[in-house]
């Protein structure tokens, strides 16, 4: 098969690509249209399951399977990082110095650093009420306690993230997601289906069967691996650095 | 579109235009002012829209953001400190214009919500995003004296 | 499509994304980028999505320009040590 | 540590949970009994967040 073969099936399938794209395209609802053939059977069946945000409900009870899949692309993403950004042997650390921060800038970061934990936890806990959620929220608390790098110095940081409990955390909620998965199985209906708890009452804390549950797994799921990912960033940009001569 | 909606399109159009405009060009002191400033327009706008769509759930975004947006400016202030020093950002009346837009945006909508939990968080969300973008305008202008170490 | 700020929220992502594109210098990328997260999230609640707007907040406020600006800091760091041929 | 900043200590941990727990209240929309326990037990986690911070940058 040689160059001009190969360009010509590209043509080919490509422009087959583009031609049902186009008749897609072409049969598609308006823009801001009022007729959402998805959407109204996607609402209906949140409401029936008693969760106030569908698109929680989406995402964690009518879709839950796919957001394995992408809490699997997360998880997959952060372990690659931190096998490529390891200390190589030719690479040693050196300790970080301490940093001069005036000191509005620091009273700043160790005030909001625990009501930015609290806004991200509040976010993951109502994720099936209001917007929000595990990654919205995960990714909130863990950038509050990144807080302590940007008003201190990295030492200050390291003191309070262990790096391996996170990623012990990190591997634990994800295993979390997939038992809460298989208990549906063992419960004799399906992998993630929405039929081990009660539905609750509609915009409590309790509704939505095991969306909230999910939310949790997934919430800490993200801020252990953002964690864990900062933390090989920081560990490159601050301590290793190569050794001198080589 | 109604009054509130209104605010909020002309707070974008104008505002975060302005910064967008701000950010892309000239040099670096005028482009980290631009992206502080960035935030602290959209959040009052943010909070506009909220309230637009009579929906107080949204409130929630304007709060994340009033939380993270000097967060990310103080990224700027923390790992720029080295060419920041060199030549320092001075905006001290853009940093309070801005925070006095939002405080009048904030103790508008308070009037219009009413006394309760609403109004509290909405003052919380003011007070959150005013004071953390005068820190990290602070920061911006010599908060890391020592330049870039650890 | 004739909601006004849907069309500003249109024009602020398409002018902000095309700056991102043009600048080339790393740093002011990483500004212009972080600006450009904050017209996505506004593009999306006047799209009515609040919950994809919360996402675009969390991550392109403030872990985005941390994990670039630490890149460039990083490269800059080698960098420095080669041209001087002995650690800082 | 003697006795003495062990009880400052104890009281700055109140003080922040009392504050988290007061600003759990103003974000929630409609308050119950469940809401109530979530949000001290949150910001009893918070609350220890603000404890450790502080120690890691007074403690070196």
């Amino acid at each position: 098969m040689n160059r001009r073969v190969r360009l010509l099936m590209v043509l080919a399938g490509g422009a087959g690509l583009a031609a049902l794209l186009v008749a897609a395209c072409l049969d598609m609802p308006g823009f801001g249209g009022d007729r959402h053939p998805y959407g109204d059977r996607a609402v209906h069946e949140s409401l029936a399951r008693r969760t106030a945000n569908t698109i929680a409900s989406v995402n964690f009870d009518q879709r839950a399977f796919d957001t394995l899949g992408e809490m699997t692309i997360l998880f997959g993403a952060v372990l690659g990082t931190v096998v490529l950004l390891r200390q190589t042997r030719d690479e040693r650390r050196a300790a970080p110095r301490p940093e001069d921060v005036a000191p509005p800038v620091r009273r700043y970061a160790l005030a909001v650093l625990p009501v930015a934990v609290l806004t991200g936890l509040y976010v993951i806990a109502h994720g099936q009420l209001s917007p929000g959620g595990g990654f919205q929220g995960g990714v909130v608390a863990a950038t509050a306690l990144h807080l302590l790098y940007l008003g201190a110095d990295y030492r200050a940081l390291e003191r309070i993230r262990p790096v391996g409990l996170y990623e012990v955390g990190d591997a634990l909620a994800a295993s979390a997601y997939l038992v809460l998965g298989l208990a549906g199985v063992l419960a004799g209906t399906a992998f993630l289906a929405n039929t081990l708890l009660p539905y609750g009452t509609f915009n409590t804390l309790t509704s939505g069967g095991t969306v909230p549950l999910l939310n949790a797994a997934i919430g800490m799921e993200v801020a252990c691996a953002v964690v864990v990912l900062l933390a090989r960033f920081l560990d490159q940009a601050v301590e290793i650095e190569e050794e001198s001569g080589t | 579109m109604n009054g509130w909606t209104t605010a909020a399109t002309l707070t974008f159009a104008g505002g975060v235009g302005a910064t967008v405009w701000g950010v892309a060009t000239g040099p670096l002191r005028r482009r980290v002012v631009a992206q502080n400033l960035s935030s602290a327009l959209a959040c009052p706008g943010l909070l506009l829209l909220a309230q637009g769509y009579g929906r107080p759930a949204y409130v929630d975004l304007a709060l994340v953001l009033a939380l993270l947006g000097p967060v990310g400016t103080l990224v700027f202030a923390r790992l720029l400190a080295e060419e920041l020093a060199a030549d320092p950002p001075a905006s001290p009346w853009a940093t309070w214009c801005a925070a006095g837009f939002a405080a009048v945006v904030v103790l508008v909508l308070c009037a219009a919500t009413g006394p309760g939990r609403a109004m509290v968080k909405l003052l919380v969300t003011g007070a959150l995003l005013t004071g953390g973008n005068l820190v990290a305008s602070r920061a911006l202008a010599g908060g890391f004296p020592g330049g870039r170490r650890g | 499509m004739d909601d006004p700020a849907v069309v500003v929220a249109l024009l602020l992502v398409a002018a902000a994304a095309t700056t991102a594109v043009a600048v080339r210098d790393p740093v002011r990328q990483a500004l212009v980028l972080a600006v450009l997260g904050l017209a996505l999230a506004v593009l999306f609640t006047v799209l009515q999505a609040p919950d994809v707007a919360l996402s675009q907040l969390a991550v392109g406020s403030a872990l985005t320009p941390l994990l670039l600006l630490l890149s460039v800091r990083k490269v800059r760091r080698r960098q420095k040590q080669e041209t001087k041929g002995e650690p800082e | 540590m003697n006795r003495r900043t062990a009880f400052r200590a104890a009281l700055g941990v109140l003080g922040w949970w009392v504050l988290l727990a007061g600003l759990w209240l103003v974000f929630v929309s409609a308050v119950d009994t469940l809401e109530l326990v979530v949000g001290g037990v949150v910001a009893g986690i918070a609350a220890a967040a603000a404890r450790g911070a502080r120690g890691a940058v007074s403690g070196r």
